[in-house]
């Protein structure tokens, strides 16, 4: 049976180590934060200019000062700092970001990620995507194994622009778990969600693939 | 004697705005938007506008209304997705459009006040961004060139400045506007508080009066939240 | 857990020390200095480094007394005219030395610890500083490219970090300091004073914790002061 | 009767504007400070990273924490704001500062500024200086209008390694005061100093320029 969103976020999780500095995308990473083991010192980073985000406020306590960069209003923690968006992102160019978990429309078999625009559509801009994946030490994918057209998103070659090139490290989907070797390395399967076997991973995947199962 | 506080928009605005020109206007969102200088801006009519923000408001708020307003006729930014009109505008060739990657959007703004003409990211290399511009490979990698940015006049928000134009931003409301506030020829700022010279604490502050030109204290600002998300608070025990 | 915090400076510097690597040490003269690490790389013995600091400290104070020891093979700084032996030492050959601006110095480990990989200033255009270098023309004026600059190891000093190693710096003792923080593989930090997490203002915080990885307490620091000027106090009526 | 030191700086102290931000450099640009008319909002900027500097502090009350550029002791102003060495040559190459005043070795009828190093002698190095003339607004040279030996300062071309090329707008000798049309533009002689002649400076000076003496 396919993970959920949750699972899916769940095993990105345990990808965090103790200690780590990360900055989740919008949509599925975003849960990952709820989904961290209690006890783990974890940093979160927004790219509008935070490091140490909270929750979300209570009721009746947002301030419209303190959002993170998907707009929703958020909380400090004690170790919060604030900075300007040219210091935030010095620290995500820098290579100062442990790991960037973001979600992904595909990916290709080289760890190229496209994410930020399908032509004919409407446009809406990459945001900050294209400096996170150039610039963390790690980034996670999480996204759909398919399309909702059935199409797979693992591809040979990206068919959408691209939003950076040999970028990807881990591919987490609601089917299975791939790591890259090294960056611009080979793609290795290492898990699939329970019940799902190889065969449907196979034909629902585009990119060529290792298998590497722990048995 | 550095006169730089005025009454309100329309008088910090006046002598500054022309036809065609580039402003740059701070905010995130609408987080740390000025939104008095926005609707002078509005009220002045002017044209043409080039504007650099990372977003373009909302429909009905923030530099949407300048959009509504037929005054833009380019924007540089890293995300639209908010805005509707926009989708329309620009889909009707009525709008120009130039995509920066947020942090390379940043760090064009911060080169641009800070004097360096060009600088190597890695970011958008090999992708649609770095199309047309020099590369060069550092160490085995290989970088976009990007240029400096400046406007012709910055328009950010503070939360706090003195006479002087010495200023501090609010938590995330800071966002933008410290680079703009030195991107511009001409930096208008819209402060919460004003307070008198001596009155901050001269190891904190965000931007220092030098980039300040003029200054007013924001009235009326409705200071809107796009995404209200919350927790339930847990019962008391 | 992140267990930044340390005893001394030995036991900061333990396992990051090795023959032949490149320190950037921050401080501007012999202001902002960190004394504690500076004595503890004297101690530890290490050689062949390459330091990057804006000044060379005096004979007897700050890297001087790494001078003294024969430890530094080659030194990246913008002016090193307080110290007589390094005068010696380079004109015995037994010293390399690169200058930079100032600027260019701070900007090239600005940019280092922000993925800029290289930047045009008009810095030093035409002089020898820009002798084999690329240049460029952006706007009808002449760019000198630069790169940026990291390190091994960046040995700084704050006023107070919280033990999550969020700094602030007091007055001009902050000059080199943040952007050595960012441009180190490893950042240790010896401050005046340590506090609980919670305690530095958000808003303030001039270097936040993700730049550093060890701390320590500055223990008996000098903090001399190079030129003592004054002024006579005026006669109380 | 050639001017004094003080007597330079006053001249130079002219040349500033109510409301300009000023990098003074080391040596007699220092007395500038001290001879601005009462009443008048200048802002002093020191590389090191500060901006509203205060004269000398009272004996005892000196602060290792607080120098200036010149590594002297010194004390705020009430609008005094500190930044990192990055920001602050941010502030100056990004064309912030109204004027630079500094001293030089040579200046030639380019503009040319040669103020950092002497062949043969102790490089001590160029500190901020390249900086401020390539970043200035208006860049002032305060100098002897001969050497020691007699040998003219203002010079057809600079003999000594170059600080910047094009970089003057404004030339105060202990005999005279000169102007550059516009950077890299004609070099013309604007005011002798009490009691020195036309022909004096014509003696003293190798770089070729116009006179235009106001009578």
């Amino acid at each position: 049976m396919a993970w959920t969103r949750e699972q899916m976020a769940a095993r990105a999780a345990q990808q965090i180590r103790d200690g780590f500095y990360v900055n989740l995308g919008i949509g599925i990473p975003t849960l990952v934060a709820n989904a961290l083991p209690p006890g783990m010192t974890v940093s979160f980073q927004s790219e509008n200019g935070m490091l140490g985000i909270g929750p979300f406020p209570y009721e009746g306590e947002e301030d419209p000062d303190l959002i993170n960069a998907g707009k929703q209003t958020v909380t400090e923690v004690p170790d919060t700092s604030y900075f300007s968006s040219s210091d935030s992102f010095a620290m995500i160019r820098g290579g100062h970001m442990d790991l960037s978990i973001l979600g992904s429309m595909q990916v290709s078999e080289q760890g190229d990620i496209a994410n930020w625009m399908v032509p004919g559509k409407m446009v809406k801009g990459m945001g900050g995507a294209m400096d996170l994946v150039a610039g963390a030490k790690e980034v996670i994918v999480l996204m759909e194994h398919v399309e909702k057209s059935g199409a797979p998103k693992l591809v040979t070659r990206c068919t959408l622009p691209l939003t950076g090139t040999h970028v990807t490290d881990f591919v987490i989907t609601d089917l299975a778990v791939f790591e890259f070797t090294k960056r611009g390395g080979t793609l290795v399967l290492k898990e699939l969600a329970p019940g799902v076997s190889l065969d449907e991973v196979r034909a629902k995947t585009e990119a060529k693939f290792d298998v590497g199962l722990a048995n | 004697m550095r006169k730089k506080v005025y009454a309100d928009a329309a008088s910090a605005l006046d002598g500054v705005l022309a036809d065609g020109m580039t402003i740059m206007a701070g905010g995130f969102g609408l987080c740390g938007i000025p939104e008095n200088l926005i609707a002078g801006i509005r009220d002045a009519g002017v044209k043409n506008l080039t504007v650099v923000s990372n977003n373009c408001g909302v429909d009905d708020f923030g530099l949407g209304i300048l959009l509504a307003n037929g005054q833009i006729r380019k924007m540089i930014s890293s995300y639209v997705g908010e805005n509707k009109l926009f989708e329309k505008l620009y889909l009707g060739g009525e709008l120009e459009l130039e995509f920066n990657p947020q942090g390379t959007l940043a760090e064009r703004i911060r080169a641009g006040g800070a004097g360096i003409a060009g600088f190597y990211t890695k970011t958008g290399y090999g992708t649609v961004i770095a199309e047309g511009k020099p590369t060069r490979e550092f160490n085995g990698h290989h970088y976009v060139m990007e240029t400096g940015l400046t406007a012709d006049l910055s328009i950010i928000k503070a939360w706090k400045a003195d006479k002087e134009g010495n200023l501090i931003y609010r938590k995330t409301a800071r966002n933008f506007n410290p680079m703009m506030a030195t991107a511009g020829k001409i930096t208008i700022v819209e402060v919460e508080e004003l307070v008198e010279i001596g009155e901050l604490d001269p190891e904190n502050i965000h931007t220092p009066g030098i980039y300040i030109d003029r200054i007013i204290v924001e009235q009326g600002a409705e200071k809107r939240i796009e995404k209200v998300t919350t927790r339930k608070r847990e019962e008391v025990k």
